[in-house]
């Protein structure tokens, strides 16, 4: 008999999703409560994972879902930008008229397949997870069903997500065929010899993962797909599916294929060398703040990966204590974009940002303060990130890899500084609107305080994060 | 890397210049995929044998139906979540309620009894009724 | 004692900065945030200057040690201070609140804001003064450039952008290779608390490139010959007050960093790249001299004439003899009061005439008699004649430089002769000769404040021109400790028999 | 006699593979085209395998084919209905015309 009080959370998400989709059919007009619904649900099932005896590791259903210390965090740490992004967003998509029921379901759904993503001990497992996301996500983004940019931006997110799950799952079958098993320890066990076939299948595997947090040479569904979709669901994408894929290329990297670390390290690294200079370079031509922050975000995965690529449980450490802090700087980004309104329209270009400190001198300052951490810059959050990042790259003596990491932060300053100089030093324009709903101020206050203050006590994150083991 | 070659392919510039590029890239892909399978010394003679004999108590239908729902019943019900998914965003994104169109509402009609339908009125000598009033 | 003084001394700022961030603003209280502002910098000044009273100077150690667990098992919030560090607190507590004063003047727009960054970079400057822990000093270090970059950028001339940005991105760029020299010390040696490493030493082998690493974060900040382009631009494009901290205070962090980590913790790798930094400091005393007297721009000039200053005084550390090292601090505390004193001086020229450019003046001293007092003494400070400040330092870099090589002493000589020819050139052209513009006719001479910013300047100029005894008597035991501590000395004999 | 064993299905299956993913990148005029193309990865996926789970005699290969089945199929339903709200804003589904997002 499994222990399904294990997956309560997961169970109680996907109730909820047929008791709102049902509730939201029979009511007419319920699009908001629907949507507030949805929010108290996320907090409920926040609640019950916090609830689960942290010191259980277990896994269920023949080994392939795991409940361990790092799904706990993970997942906790989904839900929780879930919140946050739901609390943020919902008065644009009032404004932007796409406030229907499915809006907060299919968030749902993907939270959904995010938390067995995050889970999974099995291939199979694994990959329903990732449709279940990715199927909500391609909807998502083309939610905007009368926009043409957002339609496009689905269509160019679903082939492209389309084809990388295939590369994936053509690798996933070559694992299987080598290893004769999908669950990851047994995969472990079963490939102590190097063969080609396994080579090949972690290849195929890590280019699909790489698709899903669009490292480069495979991000260039990012800036579009951040640029056309709804900002709502922009940051969606910034924060949560990164979240998700992060996990499962560290269970990757670090349970099947671990002992096969000499294959796949060369890889990460270059894909960490690459993200990190390209993210950087690529950032300083762009007019658009969400296509400045996917080349930013992409940047950023390189660091995220650079962890990755250490081979060591500080390294992962020091890469989930990264994304931890890179959604908190997202998080407050994105509010700020938010907050871009005027007359029932949203302005998106890095020129609408002009003089903006003259007429609204606290986002500004929250701009900068996230620009400057996201540049990493101390005594600000985003330079602990890194700092952890560089610490567990140095150890492995990984030199080259923390040189280029470190001259592409300072290209990556240079666009970032390109904003502030545009906010604080050009001339103002017109005023935007400045009011805003509670749950959008509450974010930005949030993430913006939790990004100065972070270096009053560092240790906090670090030390739960520390807690996690891999293996 | 090809995919790199992205936004080249969705544009209409440099119309025929990437046909080579990408042909010569998918042939090396399979090159690649047929050493894999060719190197295969897991089990070399798994290579040449014919398909192995299977228990013939059950069939391959019943053995995948006795797992599917036991072992896999959890990525049964995931699968089901994924159909919902289909279903909801094939509905959200092409479904179109038209306005101006006249619909039958079925609960109205058959829930309709004869109050609703006739009315009595008393009418005067010579003075009509007003229908649709 | 158990107060935390220096802490004190860094948060106190901050908190002034949030008190003025919080009272909500309208234009009558501008007048009290300012005095906001200048009250705190001075309870900073009299703290930090009961803090050098109380400090007893006879004893080696780092004195009010604070140390408090940071980021668990690894680094550890450290603070304390030594002669040598003591004195560079007291510099910066000194400059800010003269800084606070002038922005009557110099600052049209946002005062408020301009008020907040000050003080949070007075924190910054404190902290990179007394962290004696690496990653916390790293911390300090790099967090002063977001609103130094701010000061230039929003409040500074025509070029303010560029000059921001060149600014922000040298100084970034030269300080990341920094971060990697500190984490791949931690991984060295176990620690990165500065004491605790004096005591361990590093490794031999790994010196070489930790110390190049460090260097060239130092070196841009210095700034040294040939990374020294962004400080001119810095310096003519920031507004009054962002020029006397950047030429006071920020241009002293390398150099306290040259001492405090090049010498201290790679002693063989210094002594292994004299010939380098000689090179260096000999190329910028020389070459920066001549490029200043060719100069159109007043605060060019001057910025350039910091780069030569900057250059004796990387010069004298490393002489690595207590001459030399001390001359360079006793330098580097003198042009901090000389060159704030001489941005203030071409900002009070130029709020009246709105440009830098010399030959626009002439015969000023016919119109403002005070100021060309003042600006004489601040001239001979910055040339170093006898009985200024700046004569001492310039001397004893000279007396440790040729203790160990003749040739170098001899060139950088030539550079004081320089020295003194554009400085007193430039007090010709600008003081001097005959009134022609218009316009200069009509300048008025000092304002009260004026007077007291400038007077307050010119006394400890000449105080330790001819009394150098407190500043010299507060470094000399860290200093010699460092060179007994190093054996430098040993050394620096052995490269004499030799 | 030529007997079928795993190296002629795998074959089959990287011939399909290939053409997928050449039908995915050269194609420059229909989208539809692009879709057909992911079926045919997820088809070889799926004889990959199915011939891998018979020569293991291991199950899980063709459940896992099954739910790829699955997912394949609602993937097909919301590409098409992608597509679907594409062609109705911009009248077209060139590949070479889907062009509006760049920077």
């Amino acid at each position: 008999m499994e222990n399904l009080q294990l997956i309560i959370p997961e169970l109680f998400i996907s109730i909820m999703i047929m008791f709102l989709l049902i509730f939201g059919v029979f009511k007419k007009n319920s699009s908001q409560l629907v949507y507030n619904l949805t929010t108290v649900s996320l907090v409920a099932a926040l609640a019950l994972i916090i609830n689960l005896d942290a010191q259980i590791e277990s896994s269920l259903f023949n080994n392939s879902y795991n409940i361990d210390s790092l799904a706990r965090f993970m997942k906790i740490l989904l839900i929780l930008s879930g919140i946050f992004v739901m609390l943020s967003s919902s008065k644009y998509i009032q404004i932007s008229k796409i406030s229907k029921i499915e809006y907060p379901i299919l968030i749902l759904c993907s939270i959904l397949g995010m938390m067995v993503m995050i889970s999974s001990n099995d291939l199979i497992v694994f990959y329903m997870g990732l449709e279940l996301q990715s199927l909500a996500l391609y909807v998502l983004a083309s939610f905007n069903r009368d926009n043409l940019l957002s339609t496009e931006s689905g269509l160019k997110y679903f082939v492209l997500s389309a084809l990388s799950s295939g590369l994936l799952l053509y690798g996933c079958s070559l694992i299987y065929g080598f290893s004769e098993t999908t669950n990851f320890n047994q995969i472990m066990v079963n490939t102590k010899e190097i063969e080609y076939g396994l080579t090949f299948g972690i290849v195929f595997i890590l280019v699909g993962l790489a698709f899903k947090i669009s490292a480069v040479p495979f991000h260039m569904w990012a800036p579009d797909v951040y640029q056309g979709s709804p900002t709502s669901v922009t940051v969606f994408f910034a924060l949560l599916p990164k979240i998700a894929a992060l996990t499962v290329f560290i269970r990757f990297l670090y349970i099947p294929f671990y002992e096969l670390g000499d294959q796949w390290q060369m890889i990460i690294i270059f894909l960490s060398i690459a993200s990190m200079v390209f993210g950087a370079v690529a950032a300083i031509g762009q007019k658009n703040l969400k296509r400045l922050i996917a080349y930013s975000s992409i940047s950023h995965m390189g660091y995220a990966l650079a962890g990755l690529s250490t081979g060591t449980t500080q390294g992962v450490q020091s890469s989930i204590t990264y994304i931890t802090i890179y959604l908190v700087m997202n998080l407050a980004f994105f509010s700020c974009l938010f907050m871009l309104k005027r007359n029932d329209e949203y302005y998106e270009n890095i020129d609408d940002l002009s003089g903006l400190s003259k007429n609204h001198p606290l986002l500004s300052l929250s701009l900068l303060v996230v620009l400057f951490s996201l540049a990493g810059i101390p005594p600000l959050a985003g330079f602990f990130a890194k700092f952890y990042i560089f610490v567990a790259v140095i150890n492995e003596k990984m030199y080259f890899l923390a040189i280029v990491g470190l001259l592409a932060t300072v290209i990556a300053a240079f666009y970032y500084l390109r904003i502030i100089k545009i906010i604080y030093f050009d001339p103002e324009k017109e005023k935007f609107e400045s009011k805003h709903n509670l749950g959008l101020k509450f974010t930005l206050v949030a993430s913006t305080f939790f990004i100065l203050a972070y270096f009053i006590y560092p240790s906090g994150i670090v030390d739960i994060i520390s807690q996690i083991n891999i293996n | 890397m090809w995919l790199n070659k992205k936004n080249e392919w969705f544009n209409s510039s440099g119309r025929s210049s990437h046909i080579p590029v990408g042909l010569l890239v998918s042939i090396i892909i399979f090159f690649e995929l047929i050493i894999v399978i060719g190197g295969w010394k897991y089990k070399p003679d798994l290579l040449d044998s014919i398909a192995i004999e299977i228990n013939t108590d059950l069939t391959n239908t019943q053995s995948l139906g006795s797992v599917i729902y036991t072992d896999y019943i959890h990525l049964f019900q995931l699968s089901g979540m994924v159909l919902l998914v289909a279903m909801i965003g094939a509905i959200v994104l092409t479904f179109r309620q038209r306005s101006g169109v006249k619909r039958q509402n079925y609960f109205k009609q058959i829930s309709r009894d004869r109050k609703d339908g006739i009315e009595l009125v008393d009418v005067e000598n010579n003075k009509g009724v007003k229908i649709d009033a | 004692m158990n107060f935390p003084i220096l802490s004190s001394l860094i948060l106190l700022p901050t908190i002034g900065a949030l008190f003025i961030f919080f009272v909500r603003s309208s234009n009558s209280q501008y007048q009290s945030s300012k005095y906001v502002a200048l009250f705190i910098t001075l309870a900073n000044f009299f703290l930090s200057l009961y803090l050098w009273i109380v400090f007893d100077k006879s004893i080696v150690d780092f004195q009010f040690v604070e140390e408090r667990e940071w980021i668990s098992g690894f680094v550890n919030y450290k603070v304390g201070v030594d002669g040598i560090s003591i004195l560079f607190i007291l510099l910066t507590t000194f400059i800010t609140p003269i800084c606070v004063i002038t922005v009557n003047a110099t600052i049209k727009n946002r005062l408020k804001d301009f008020l907040i960054a000050i003080l949070i970079l007075e924190t910054f400057m404190i902290g990179v003064f007394c962290s004696l822990d690496l990653v916390v000093f790293y911390l300090f270090f790099e967090a002063g450039l977001i609103p130094m970059f701010l000061i230039i950028g929003i409040w500074g001339g025509e070029r303010r952008v560029y000059s921001a940005f060149k600014f922000f991105l040298y100084t970034l760029l030269g300080s990341v290779l920094m971060l990697v020299a500190i984490i791949s010390i931690y991984w060295i040696t176990g620690t990165t608390d500065v004491i605790k490493l004096y005591e361990l030493g590093i490794d031999a082998k790994y010196q070489n490139l930790l110390w190049l690493a460090f260097f060239s974060s130092f070196a841009v900040k210095t700034p040294m010959w040939p990374v020294h382009t962004w400080l001119p631009d810095a310096h003519v494009e920031a507004p009054t007050a962002g020029s006397v901290l950047l030429a006071a205070i920020l241009l002293k962090m390398a150099g306290y960093g040259f001492i405090r980590f090049s010498l201290g913790l790679f002693p063989d790798a210094s002594l292994y790249f004299v010939p380098l930094v000689y090179t260096l400091s000999l190329i910028a005393i020389i070459y920066t001299s001549l490029v200043a007297l060719m100069q159109e721009d007043m605060k060019k000039l001057i910025a350039y004439s910091s780069v030569a200053h900057m250059g004796f005084v990387t010069l004298g550390i490393f002489t690595m003899t207590q001459q030399g090292i001390e001359g360079s601090i006793f330098q580097m505390i003198s042009h901090g009061l000389v060159s704030a004193a001489l941005f203030l001086c071409v900002g009070v020229v130029y709020d009246r005439l709105h440009t830098r450019l010399i030959n626009r003046y002439g015969g000023l001293v016919s119109i403002m008699p005070k100021y060309a007092i003042v600006f004489m003494v601040f001239t001979l400070g910055a040339l170093g004649l006898p009985g200024t400040s700046g004569f001492i330092g310039e001397f004893l870099v000279l007396m440790g430089a040729f203790k160990k090589n003749i040739l170098v002493a001899t060139i950088a000589s030539l550079g004081v002769i320089l020295g003194a020819a554009y400085m007193l050139w430039l007090y010709k052209r600008i003081i001097f000769g005959k009134l022609i513009n218009e316009d200069v006719k009509k300048m008025v001479d000092l304002k009260r404040f004026e007077i007291v910013t400038l007077w307050l300047l010119v006394l400890p100029i000449i105080f330790f021109g001819f009394y150098p005894e407190p500043l010299i008597n507060s470094i000399e035991v860290s200093v010699a400790n460092m060179i007994d501590m190093n054996d430098f000395d040993k050394i620096n004999k052995l490269a004499l028999g030799d | 006699m030529l007997s079928i064993g795993l190296g002629h299905y795998l074959t089959l299956a990287a011939i399909i593979f290939t053409i997928g993913i050449v039908g995915i990148f050269l194609n420059r005029k229909n989208i539809i085209v692009i879709l057909m193309s992911i079926e045919l990865i997820l088809l070889a996926v799926n004889i990959n395998l199915v011939s891998f789970s018979i020569f293991i005699n291991d199950l899980s290969g063709q459940v896992f084919t099954l739910f790829i089945l699955t997912v394949a199929a609602a993937e097909a339903a919301i590409g098409l209905a992608i597509i679907v709200v594409y062609y109705r804003n911009s009248g077209t589904i060139r590949v070479e015309e889907i062009d509006r997002l760049k920077g």
